[in-house]
């Protein structure tokens, strides 16, 4: 690899896709944009899988924008967890990607293909950004770049169903008010320190001590943070963008949008704020735990009820968000570790998931579970990658979700917290009804009269199908998974003064 | 086409004047109050109030579409552009220094195209939004209400 | 790492391929391959060979052989067998690859030498042999299915909770023996006791194999259940409770088979009742119990498989497995009246039989338990009454006589053909036991022909049978008639439902009625309409004001 | 007819009790419990234990048997015997 190369992969990350995003919007060739995207998102993976290889023994890569040094100028810092989240997002990109040549070409109008990919991969690169900058105010840049690129991939569902219109719209209602009050909040932070440099921030945190004006700033983040990942009950954007934004990106976006957000609360609860005051940790025991817990059940719960089948997975994430959640509020290094290495395993889960809907949306012509029974026969490779998926969404032994699950447990009893066990435990066993309710209607009933479906094309099942092998070869092999989370928990308490651990 | 004249004559005496404050905040936006997100808008003010006042096919006419959607392609990709031109001299991204002999220079170079990349961006964009929302087919006829 | 084959990987190689058969016939017969294939692999390996495979910090014993685990894999793979052979006019696929992986993952779990791999197959027995209830296709039996597989999961999840409580507590998934002074031990202990069916948690038994496919049935009749005496005898053999839980299940399930109606049900009865036999003997934990645990689970699997074949042959032939709808069948299915009486002696344990020479080690291991030995004497009249006599007298004599009864034919040929096999392994035990008794965990120096023994034993099962004889005569023998009974199921299929259903009604009515009030009064002062749309901006923009209103105050407290 | 054979079997099965009974006071026994060396024990056992069965089962009968369709129409018991393959 020349060095050039080498030295800048940090910005490369961003660039890349940020310069190829327009380009795509020129193309008038058939299926140029697709092409285009398709090899920007390659190309990005291959920088983050590099990026993962160069921090995987530890080492954290700084680089300057402008030739700055932070804290005055722009710093992009990439350490194991960066790199970790860095490589799920751009991997579900190149994925999603492969699969929505055909998804989108039947969910989305021709004319409109262009603008699509090219707000596609701006999404892409404001989620890479966010990702990849050590800069508090770049955060917030990219998180807007990222969510404006949302609104408009989600609303581009209209053709299929115009509901996908007012869903984008209360998406961006609400992700608008995230913003803001992550932007207030960082004010407040600037009003203490006059830094936004993370790193900076972190050092001058810890001199300032306790203020008023910190636990504002800490509260607004939260909430705005909270917004962005769907935190119960602030997860009331979510059902409805995710039921009828085009299924490619319901599957892209579920995989990272959330799991980017989390990555985000991580960065700043731990590496940012680092519980240098009790208020912090407090705030995670009182406020966000309960609603985690709650998130988990409810979520869960509501899942149950619902027969449109993306819905139906977009309760199933809010609930799998509690979980998480769940592991960040022990604030312990292997609670975190059990979030971190969930938020891998539920973005492979849930993409392909996502992908089996986007497959029946296609070529059943429905998501509908009652419209879809019997479908098991007609689709059979498709709803065996829903059968595998949502052995992992219960947890079953042999699937990613099972090692999530284990971890998670784990981690509570060595806190000696059962009742979270039980919660834990017993959302797992509500999943077991809404998934088993989906495959009894695939395999143990006739399919309705007359309606003929045919198994999906090769492109939508090959990425389906990788997301399915990767959600069993992690269940099965999770050495990579879980040292890469371990690490990047370490790291995390590292950062922070958590000194009761 | 031929009401509100007084309008149409003032609209017409304006524009020029607001284009050219537009210019003006894009230009001194590297060492004062400004910059190309504000001069962006302003040139947008100007372009709407054409629209306004002379109706949106006009606009359309002077303006099309493909023009705006360049326009908004071609500032990010000056913005980048200029950023990567330092990459390419060995320096890291955005980096102006080497933009020009002397380094002092090169940064106000920087500034400024990226400034310029900006504001080209935010006005096509702005002007894009409005012409999207005032082209909009209603999806009810004006006599079916 | 040897390069032995996981005989479990056979079957679910086999599980994946089977359905790309097309021929129906050609699958069922190249079907009856996998079994043998699969005994095969361990049939002549060493004991102590095993497979390593490392996952998460530690290692997972993923195949352990050593005698106990040979018998019962031994005696599974002759069952599957059997099942395939009996199921083999069914074309139904979704039936045969279940029955696959069952019979895959218990002789899995049978090999599994740590507690992680003993739990992936756990699970995968329960949620395989599922489909062989569901594959009946009713509403009836989806229902039964779901109360089945709560039971099944409920069992999975103890053991999952307790494995994982073990490996805190000790640092170690090595599935040895253990003893009963931790919770994670007993969460293991009462996972194994409810697929064992102990006293109170045995519902989900009788309540489901009456409710598979008649093929179904005969396989779900072999594995659940001693798959979870093996794991009893491995893990807590010479646990003292085990012995009066054992002795109360084999009394217990007496009764209520003696009035039943439905056939299969009364054989589900008489396995609760066998499976007690066995649990006292792993309780008693002496080599002899132990052997005489392994022995009777083995004779057991056989006969149990054969009487309710011929159930089901009688079943497929009538359509009926009721008692009070059959009887007089001797004519017109004599082959599997032979048969069913093979079983019937069998498991009434008369010698020359299997039940003779395996039942005969544990009752001996029990005399030092005067009581315990005294309930197994009672049992034993009781299996010999619901399974020895009525099984066969209510199918092939009963109160109709042979002019009355349906005109069938007799059972097909391959269900003959798996009967006979069955009951000349029944014949084959009995006769020589000294085969079986060679490959017991233990040495065996037990003599089960001795003069006496047979006397008494013989004195037993006569004068029971003279005292049935005399209370059919003076008709006080119970008839049998359409009807249900009720168990204690019937706490959770309607009592708890109707508590629940009422404390629910209630609830909604008081919050109905606070709520409207609530509204009334809030509309009237704020005039505040709730807003249509559950999940409106506005909603959502209040639920981020009172969130971060909490956080806030906590923020000035 | 059917009284006939019913009357033979009984007397059949009269004869082999009284012959296993009989032989009783010829075999010794050994078991380490003791009280089963009283003559006949094991006869009187097992026509006790089965007649004590049978009537206890009747008693117990009375209390828990329901109609078939006590569970509702959808309930195993209840469904139509056809669904067999």
């Amino acid at each position: 690899m020349p060095q050039f190369i080498a030295q800048h992969l940090p910005i490369l990350q961003v660039i890349v896709p940020l310069i190829a995003a327009p380009f795509c919007a020129l193309i008038s060739v058939r299926n140029g944009a697709w092409w285009l995207a398709f090899v920007t998102s390659l190309v990005t993976f291959a920088i983050s899988v590099l990026l993962f290889a160069a921090t995987f023994d530890g080492e954290i890569i700084s680089y300057h924008l402008g030739g700055w040094a932070p804290p005055i100028g722009i710093e992009y810092r990439v350490d194991m967890l960066n790199a970790f989240v860095l490589t799920i997002v751009s991997g579900t990109g190149v994925l999603t990607l492969l699969y929505a040549r055909a998804s989108v070409a039947h969910e989305v109008d021709a004319k409109q293909h262009g603008l699509f990919y090219t707000a596609f991969v701006l999404c892409l690169t404001g989620l890479l950004g966010v990702t990849i900058t050590g800069d508090a105010f770049n955060v917030f840049v990219f998180l807007e770049i990222s969510s404006l690129a949302t609104y408009a991939i989600v609303a581009s569902g209209a053709k299929t169903d115009r509901r996908a219109l007012t869903a984008a719209y209360n998406y961006l209602i609400m992700g608008t008010i995230g913003a803001t009050f992550f932007v207030i909040g960082l004010g407040l932070l600037y009003m203490i320190t006059g830094t936004l440099n993370m790193a900076d921030l972190a050092q001058r945190l810890l001199e300032h001590g306790d203020s008023r004006t910190l636990r504002m700033g800490y509260a607004f983040i939260l909430v705005g943070l909270g917004l962005k990942l769907a935190m119960f009950p602030l997860h009331q954007w979510l059902p409805n963008a995710y039921t009828y934004a085009p299924s490619a990106v319901s599957a892209f976006l579920s995989a990272t949008a959330t799991k980017v957000a989390i990555y985000v609360l991580l960065r700043f609860l731990f590496s940012v704020f680092g519980f240098s005051i009790p208020f912090e940790a407090d705030i995670l025991f009182l406020v966000v735990l309960p609603l985690a817990l709650a998130g988990s059940l409810i979520g869960a719960y509501i899942a149950t009820y619902q027969d449109n089948l993306k819905r139906l997975l977009a309760y199933s994430s809010i609930s799998q968000i509690g979980a998480m959640l769940i592991g960040v509020s022990m604030l312990s290094a292997s609670g975190l570790m059990a979030a971190i290495i969930h938020l891998f395993n539920h973005a492979v889960t849930k993409a392909s998931l996502y992908m089996v809907a986007g497959a029946y949306a296609k070529e059943a012509g429905t998501v509908s579970i009652r419209e879809l029974r019997g479908v098991g026969r007609d689709m059979p490779f498709t709803t065996a990658a829903f059968v595998v998926g949502g052995m992992s969404l219960i947890g079953i032994p042999l699937t990613v979700g099972f090692i999530s699950k284990w971890y998670l447990v784990e981690a509570a009893l060595m806190r000696g917290w059962w009742p979270v066990v039980i919660v834990i435990v017993v959302s797992s066993l509500i999943a077991l009804i809404y998934v088993g309710k989906f495959i009894e209607a695939a395999y143990m009933h006739p399919a309705p009269q007359g309606i003929i479906r045919r198994e999906a094309p090769l492109t939508m099942l090959i990425p389906m199908w990788i997301f399915a092998g990767l959600s069993l070869f992690f269940g099965i092999n999770s050495s990579l998974t879980s040292e890469a989370a371990a690490r990047a928990a370490q790291g995390l308490v590292a950062a922070s003064s958590l000194i009761w651990q | 086409m031929h009401h509100h004249l007084i309008l149409r004559v003032v609209a017409k005496l304006l524009l020029p004047f607001i284009l050219l404050y537009a210019l003006y905040v894009q230009w001194h936006g590297d060492y004062g109050p400004g910059g190309g997100f504000q001069a962006g808008v302003i040139f947008a003010v100007g372009f709407v109030l054409y629209a306004l006042v002379y109706g949106v096919d006009e606009l359309t006419r002077i303006l099309p579409r493909p023009v705006l959607i360049t326009g908004m392609i071609a500032g990010v990709i000056l913005y980048a552009g200029t950023g990567l031109v330092g990459l390419f001299q060995g320096l890291t991204f955005l980096d102006y220094n080497g933009l020009a002999a002397d380094s002092r220079h090169g940064q106000e170079w920087g500034i400024l195209l990226v400034e310029l990349g900006v504001g080209i961006t935010v006005a096509s964009s702005m002007t894009a939004i409005f012409v999207a929302f005032a082209t909009r087919e209603p999806d009810i006829d004006d006599e079916d209400w | 790492m040897t390069n032995l084959v996981m005989p479990s990987l056979v079957y679910f190689a086999a599980a994946c391929l089977a359905p790309l058969i097309p021929h129906a016939r050609l699958r069922a017969v190249l079907l009856l391959g996998v079994p043998v294939l699969a005994a095969a692999t361990f049939f002549s390996a060493t004991y102590g060979t095993s497979h390593i495979l490392p996952l998460f910090d530690t290692h997972l014993k993923i195949f352990r052989l050593d005698a106990l685990s040979y018998v019962f894999a031994l005696v599974f793979s002759l069952a599957a067998f059997l099942s395939l052979l009996y199921a083999a006019h069914i074309r139904d696929r979704l039936e045969q690859v279940s029955t696959l992986i069952y019979a895959g993952s218990a002789i899995g779990a049978v090999f599994a030498g740590d507690l992680v791999t003993l739990f992936v197959f756990w699970e995968g027995t329960a949620i395989a042999s599922v489909f062989l209830i569901w594959s009946r296709r009713t509403e009836g039996s989806y229902a039964t299915g779901l109360r089945y597989i709560t039971a099944q999961i409920a069992s999975g999840l103890l053991l999952l909770i307790g494995i994982v409580l073990f490996y805190h507590d000790t640092g170690s998934v090595a599935f040895e023996r253990m003893t009963l002074d931790s919770t994670a031990t007993w969460c293991i202990f009462i996972a194994f006791g409810i697929k064992c069916a102990f006293p109170l948690l045995h519902n989900w038994l009788q309540d489901s194999y009456p409710a598979a496919t008649l093929t179904g049935t005969v396989t779900l009749s072999a594995f659940t259940t001693k798959l979870a005496v093996y794991a009893l005898a491995r893990g807590f053999a010479g646990t003292e409770y085990l012995i009066y839980i054992g002795a109360v299940m084999t009394l217990f399930p007496v009764f209520f088979a003696a009035i039943e109606n439905n056939l299969r049900r009364v054989l589900s009865y008489s396995l609760n009742n066998q499976l007690g036999f066995m649990v006292v003997g792993v309780g008693i934990g002496t080599p002899l119990a132990l052997d005489g645990t392994v022995a009777h689970a083995f004779a057991h699997v056989i006969y149990k498989s054969l009487l309710f074949m011929s159930v089901g042959a009688v079943l497929y032939r009538t359509g009926t497995d009721k008692a009070s709808e059959l009887g007089g069948l001797w004519k017109s299915m004599p082959l599997t009246m032979v048969l069913c009486i093979v079983g019937a002696m069998s498991i009434s344990a008369f010698p020359l039989f299997s039940g003779f020479i395996a039942k005969s080690l544990i009752v001996s291991a029990s005399e030092p338990y005067l009581w315990v030995w005294f309930a197994l004497m009672i049992a034993s009249v009781g299996v010999l009454e619901h399974a020895g006599i009525k099984i066969p007298f209510s199918m092939f004599f009963g109160h109709r006589s042979a002019a009355d009864a349906p005109k069938v034919e007799e059972a097909p040929l391959h269900m003959i053909i798996a009967m006979s096999f069955a009951a000349g392994l029944c014949i084959a035990i009995g006769v020589w036991p000294e085969n079986l008794y060679a490959i017991l965990p233990y040495p065996v120096d037990y003599v089960p022909y001795t003069t006496a023994h047979v006397v008494t034993q013989l004195q037993l099962l006569f004068f029971a049978i003279l005292a049935f004889a005399l209370l059919m005569r003076f008709g006080l023998y119970p008839l049998e008639y359409r009807s249900i009974n009720l168990e204690f199921d019937w706490l959770y299929r309607r009592f708890l439902p109707r508590l629940v259903s009422r404390l629910a009604m209630r609830v909604t009515h008081a919050w109905r009625s606070l709520a409207g009030r609530t509204t009334a009064i809030a509309t009237r002062i704020l005039s505040y309409s709730p807003p249509a749309n559950s999940a409106s901006t506005g909603t959502m923009v209040l639920w981020i004001a009172i969130l971060l209103g909490i956080v806030l105050c906590l923020a000035y407290l | 007819m059917t009284n006939y054979i019913t009357r033979s079997v009984l007397i059949v099965l009269g004869l082999i009790c009284i012959g296993l009974a009989a032989v009783d006071l010829y075999v010794a026994r050994h078991s380490s419990l003791g009280f089963d060396s009283i003559p006949f024990f094991y006869c009187v056992l097992g026509f006790i234990a089965y007649a004590a069965l049978i009537f206890m089962a009747k008693a117990l009968r009375r209390v828990i048997s329901r109609p078939e369709n006590y569970y509702g129409l959808q309930a195993i018991d209840s469904e139509s015997e056809a669904k067999h393959d």
